[in-house]
């Protein structure tokens, strides 16, 4: 080793003292012209993946703002993000949000926050009164905590029930039983729940359970699973991964003899292809598979065709998924919040988030919403639906749900 | 051949060994006597490198070797056949021997030895795919034995041979030392058993808490008193 | 032997620490206060573990298991069936006690050796993490979220922030002096002798069943109930955090760095490491992904490299050599 | 009968796998007593290196074994030499520690460098399917089947036959009596452990070809082969090989028969029930 012993003493005291010492440096004030935005993230740990995709389209859209002339009605503020990373742990969320709320002084909160981080954030959210906005957690347990994912009820489990049920009635499909496939993860769980009362409800025999072990490095086993139960549809919520993994074990078991639906990454992620390779994606994806997504090239929006387009050729972000349109789409409705809001005061703020109306057609509308997207009462979108779409051999989408936004009819089964 | 000046060794500051010196010249066969914790074993260990000593000096064919590895010394020939044994109790006989001769001035000599090794002790030979743990305790030291012999020993350090073997197979060890012995092998052997040792040895050290109570021919050591009072450990 | 504890006990140094645990929480602000709170946690929960792992050598992992009862259960009564979660800590606790004093148990009958204990607790933990995951009276992989802390005492409810300082605070104390006090008794005598020899210790006519079993149930119950502690101030009981080896491998970190089989060393480790890793994560995690966990690491080794032994015997050699009179204590 | 065939062949061919995992750790652990908690986060770091390679020269996993072997050897070897040699008669436990920060390390330097994205790695044979009968086998899994055997196979005879393999076990079987054989212990234990990684990165590029990769996954590679590892008695070769059959095999039927929380416990309560009852681990002979 190259440091003595007495000089790490010198400076691991002096990283104590420091943090000692810290609280009671106060900061000075942040200029009046900017408005702090803390973003807490999952940039390390399992979930990485989402916040690595989100955050360079996050980041694009604010610099847009900015360039755009910052906050109008707030004599041109420009934004400034103040970035945390929790580790993947709700512990650590809730951590970070209080020191960026505290220590930081932000005015606004958002990130990926995921349900479990939604959950773990609730006490400081009610405690510290920040209006927050979640990218991804499907359900907003505190007052000030409003979301952007999809609710598990009337959002994942509804649009991919709804679905089902227009495959048998509308498209006269064969679907009598289905075996739920989910990644075993808090959402997973949650939406299944839901879907299994409503499939069942709909007249659906639920067959089997195949519960995707997310720590897995291959779900062969649980596609063997599948196939032994041979159901007439496979639905469930599943992660990018576990999709990238599921898909490939339906090639290798080269299992044909059910219709794979759901969503929302594992199923649609325009990236699926890379991480199967070509000639995998080619023999799975294309058939008898539908997945759910909230955002798609080939939807009938131009809004939204247009900002795939300047994410991948103007941001140059190579991997353009639901996290990316997401994020996209936060840092939209931030700017609408803080636009709308009579001031930067978080009562002014909450009555903002609640007075949201990006209606279906604004060119800020990045994701499938055919009734637009404000917050109900729940703080959840009151439009939670989403499209479902079928792959084509040229790994292009073409949506085929609802009737809104769809372009052609789904293939049926091979 | 061999010369120990001033040596003192010891674990976690506080010395075992307290100022020894003894010598050992080519052809000769000394004793080390001494009760138990007298230090013998840590003074034979210092010899071979396993511990670096406070002070002192060890010499061996006119060369310093007191900062060497247990490795280099090895390579120069001085070998010790460790108390207990030490086999490899997993490997065959075969094996061990071969381990023995696995240092790099050796390696290339390895069948000769084992011939050698083989002949001196016939017993081996039955036994060389068994595995060495299954041995008695006899076979044990003659295999420890051979090993040392493997690696083309100038100097032989034996550590309490006779160590729990049967009257029998203590004669037939003894009996394998004088042969080495009248080799040309240097020999230092470590015993309790006084008896044997001074009647073998020519000179004799004997150790009383870390220190060399008496030295001289073996004669001399029998008759001073000093020594069976070092022996008791009184 | 005893005298020893009491004089522990009535050292001025509490008095130093309750004088300053009154006096800085209401200036700290909110979040350095929590990361106090947070640390004294994991003071308590790596004394707690010190008993066990420290004391008598057992390198338990299942504590994860004793902490997620003391979080989930308790969590999961009160919700469910509106157990009061005082009721919810004792209940968890005699559950955590009784887990623990099988597993000490199995250790003692199937004579398992160090790391076959080792993994076979892993193991263990594992599996925790896969039937909380799997149940949904205890929240399934989502967790349970707790009503908000009113300050209720009755329903074990502290009202957050300086509330929860003086309880962990308590309890943090507690675990420490209870250490000081076993390694002040036979039993610590008793479990130093079996974690250094333990066919000794038989020999000798030492019941090491009963002394196994103790140190697990008292560290056991302990964990439990710091982990009931901990969940009311989180709020959230996160499976992912409360019941997976990743808090156990944590705390053993702490203790392990900071010295082992002292009554002071786990914590010391803890009041080091957790401030440590907060503060470089609250510098750093708006950075290069990664970055402040990297340097924690580096920092872990080089403590390992340079205190093989822990920190707090490489202070106390410090120490020492300064005031060689004090030295004497250990 | 198809699934239990089915069910049957995945259960090898992943087994195979974790047995080759573990087999560096066995021999690891043979000569030095380390445990190495951040096994895992190399067999990582072999992936991201195969990556790195791809994205750079667009090299397949299997041929980047020719720089990446060497590579991971002289890292191994390193590692050892300035980290955990000067632990040498330290508390084991502490030696673990010293492991995870390593592991700290390693896990979050990749995230530095490669991000937190799934990333894949192509390779020719990556859709190659076997079809035998009722049951498909993926090419990539027979290759590292193959393979894991053939390298467990070589290192038996390297143990047997050869003066380092002798040196190895002598160190194993008594250090102090191979120090006085002229045996540098402290040079053996490090070059074990580099080839223990050498290993891994041999394991790491047979896995690669379908599995997509992230920086966070060392630990679940740990822990699962540490628990092959503890089956098969810790430094027995058969018995490693053995216990990575049972844990893939117990995993793949547990998820096929069982599914949910039930299968998943089956590989840890197998595991916990062969330790109680043979704690030796699966080696036949009781010495040792």
């Amino acid at each position: 080793m190259t440091i003595t012993r007495r000089e790490f003493a010198v400076g691991a005291s002096g990283v104590l003292l420091g943090s000692v010492a810290a609280p009671f440096v106060r900061r000075a004030g942040a200029a009046d012209s900017t408005i702090r935005i803390g973003v807490v993230n999952s940039m390390s740990g399992g979930l990485a993946a989402y916040a690595q995709e989100g955050q360079p389209a996050f980041e694009y859209i604010i610099k847009k703002i900015n360039a755009e002339g910052g906050i109008k009605s707030k004599g041109g503020a420009k934004i400034e993000l103040i970035q945390a990373d929790d580790t993947s742990q709700p512990a650590r969320t809730a951590t970070e949000a209080r020191r960026l709320i505290t220590e930081e002084k932000v005015q606004l909160l958002t990130g990926t926050i995921l349900s479990a981080q939604m959950l773990a954030l609730t006490p400081v959210l009610d405690e510290l009164k920040m209006p927050t906005l979640s990218v991804w957690a499907g359900g907003a347990r505190s007052n000030y905590m409003f979301t952007l994912g999809y609710p598990y009820d009337r959002g994942y489990a509804q649009s991919m029930h709804d679905f089902v049920v227009f495959l048998r009635d509308s498209e006269k499909f064969n679907i009598k039983t289905a075996v739920m496939g989910y990644s075993n993860y808090e959402a997973g769980q949650q939406v299944n729940k839901f879907l299994h009362e409503k499939l069942k409800a709909s007249g659906i025999e639920i067959i089997g359970e195949a519960p995707l072990d997310i720590k897995a490095q291959d779900q062969t086993s649980a596609m063997v699973r599948i196939r032994s139960l041979k159901p007439d549809v496979v639905v469930g919520l599943v992660t990018p991964r576990d999709g990238i993994l599921l898909h490939q074990a339906r090639y290798n078991l080269n299992y044909h003899g059910s219709i794979f639906c759901g969503g929302t990454g594992g199923y649609s992620d325009l990236s699926l292809w890379k991480d199967l390779g070509p000639e995998i994606g080619k023999a799975v994806l294309t058939k008898n598979l539908f997945g759910m997504t909230g955002f798609s090239a080939g939807a009938k929006v131009d809004s939204m065709q247009k900002i795939i387009t300047e994410l991948r050729d103007v941001a140059k972000l190579d991997r353009i998924g639901q996290g990316a349109i997401q994020y996209a789409q936060a840092g939209r409705v931030l700017q609408q919040v803080l636009e709308t809001s009579a001031s930067l005061e978080r009562d002014a703020l909450l009555d903002a988030f609640k007075k949201v109306n990006i209606p279906f057609g604004d060119p800020n509308l990045y994701v499938a919403k055919p009734k637009g997207l404000q917050f109900a009462e729940d703080r959840l979108l009151v439009d939670g639906s989403a499209m479902f779409i079928q792959w084509t051999p040229d790994q292009q989408q073409q949506v085929v749900f609802p009737k809104e936004f769809a372009q052609t009819a789904p293939r049926p089964r091979a | 051949m061999l010369e120990v000046d001033h040596l003192v060794t010891g674990y976690g500051g506080v010395p075992v060994l307290q100022d020894v010196s003894l010598t050992l010249s080519a052809g000769e066969i000394v004793g080390l006597l001494g009760a138990n914790n007298a230090g013998k074993t840590t003074l034979i260990n210092s010899l071979s490198g396993m511990y670096a000593p406070m002070s002192g000096r060890i010499r061996f064919e006119g060369q310093d070797v007191t900062a060497m590895t247990p490795k280099q010394r090895v390579e120069i020939g001085i070998i010790q056949v460790p108390e207990g044994r030490l086999v490899f109790p997993e490997m065959s006989v075969r094996e061990n021997l071969l381990l023995g001769g696995i240092n790099a001035r050796a390696r290339t000599h390895r069948p000769r030895q084992m011939d050698h090794v083989l002949e001196l002790f016939p017993r081996l030979q039955e036994r060389l795919g068994q595995k060495a743990g299954t041995l008695s305790g006899g076979e044990q030291q003659m295999l420890a034995i051979g090993r040392a012999l493997m690696a083309e020993a100038k100097l032989l350090m034996l550590d309490e041979p006779s160590l729990g073997l049967s009257p029998l197979f203590v004669q037939y060890i003894f009996g394998i030392i004088d042969r080495l012995h009248a080799e040309g092998l240097s020999i230092l052997l470590i015993e309790q058993n006084l008896n044997l040792t001074l009647r073998h040895a020519q000179r004799c050290y004997v150790l009383e808490r870390g220190k060399v109570a008496v030295e001289g021919a073996s004669d001399v050591v029998k008759d001073d008193p000093r020594t069976r009072r070092a022996y008791l450990g009184l | 032997m005893r005298q020893e504890f009491y004089k522990t006990l009535m050292s001025p140094v509490w008095l130093v620490i309750l004088v300053l645990a009154a006096v800085l929480p209401p200036l700290l602000p909110s979040y350095y206060l929590h990361i106090v709170i947070l640390s004294l946690v994991y003071v308590a929960l790596a004394s707690a573990w010190n008993i066990v792992g420290g004391m008598a050598g057992q390198i338990s992992l299942a504590h994860s298991l004793f902490i997620g009862t003391g979080a989930m259960l308790s969590t999961a009564l009160l919700l469910k069936l509106g157990v009061n979660m005082w009721l919810g800590l004792v209940i968890s606790a005699v559950i955590s006690g009784a887990m623990g004093a099988m597993i000490a148990w199995i250790d003692f009958r199937f004579q398992l050796g160090h790391l076959s204990f080792v993994l076979i607790t892993l193991a263990f933990a594992e599996m925790g993490t896969v039937i909380v995951e799997g149940w949904d009276f205890l929240g399934g992989a989502s967790g349970l979220l707790l009503p908000q802390d009113k300050g209720d005492f009755l329903a074990f409810q502290f009202g957050g922030g300086i509330g929860a300082f003086w309880v962990m605070l308590v309890l943090a104390i507690a675990s420490i002096l209870i250490n000081v006090a076993i390694l002040n008794a036979p039993l610590g005598y008793y479990l130093r002798t079996i974690r250094d020899n333990e066919n000794a210790a038989r020999a000798i006519g030492v019941n090491i069943l009963r002394y196994k079993v103790a140190a697990m149930v008292i560290s056991a119950m302990l964990s439990s109930v710091i982990g009931t502690a901990y969940v009311r101030y989180l709020t959230f009981a996160d499976p992912y955090l409360l019941v997976s080896p990743i808090i156990i491998i944590e705390i053993v970190l702490f203790a392990t760095v900071g010295g082992l089989g002292r009554a002071y060393g786990p914590a010391f480790g803890a009041l080091l490491l957790v401030p440590l890793g907060e503060i470089l994560r609250g510098k750093l995690g708006g950075t290069l992904p990664g970055l402040h966990y990297f340097i924690y690491g580096v920092v872990v080794i080089a403590v390992i490299l340079m205190s093989p032994r822990g920190l707090l015997p490489l202070f106390e050699k410090w120490f020492s050599r300064a005031r060689p009179k004090a030295a004497t204590t250990k | 009968m198809a699934e239990f065939l089915q069910a049957l062949a995945q259960g090898l061919l992943i087994g195979s796998t974790y047995g080759l995992l573990a087999l560096g750790m066995g021999l690891v652990y043979g000569v030095s007593g380390v445990v190495n908690f951040s096994h895992g986060d190399f067999i990582s770091l072999g992936m991201f290196l195969c990556l790195a390679l791809y994205s750079a020269l667009a090299l397949d996993p299997y041929v980047s074994l020719v720089i990446t072997v060497p590579l991971m050897t002289v890292i191994g070897g390193l590692v050892y030499w300035y980290l955990l040699r000067p632990m040498v008669g330290h508390q084991f436990l502490m030696v673990v520690q010293l492991t995870l920060g390593l592991s700290l390390v390693l896990q979050n330097g990749i995230l530095m460098v490669f991000g937190g994205q799934p990333a894949r790695t192509p390779s020719v044979v990556e859709s190659k399917l076997l079809i035998l009968g009722d049951v498909v086998v993926r090419v990539p899994h027979v290759i590292a089947f193959v393979v894991s055997f053939a390298m467990a196979i070589g290192l038996y005879i390297m143990l047997r036959s050869t003066d380092f393999g002798r040196s190895i076990r002598a160190v194993h079987q008594n250090a102090h009596a191979a120090a006085l054989m002229g045996i540098d212990v402290s040079r053996v234990q490090t070059l074990t452990f580099a080839l223990g990684i050498g290993i891994l990165a041999i394991a790491a590029a047979l896995l690669l070809p379908g599995t997509p990769i992230q920086p966070a996954q060392g630990l679940r590679y740990t822990v699962i082969t540490l628990i092959v590892v503890a089956l098969g008695g810790m430094t027995n070769f058969v018995g490693i090989m053995l216990g990575g059959l049972i844990i893939g095999l117990s995993e793949a039927y547990g998820t096929i028969y069982l599914s949910d929380t039930l299968g998943m416990l089956l590989p840890y309560g197998i595991f916990v029930l062969i330790m109680l009852f043979r704690p030796q681990g699966l080696t036949w002979s009781s010495s040792r």
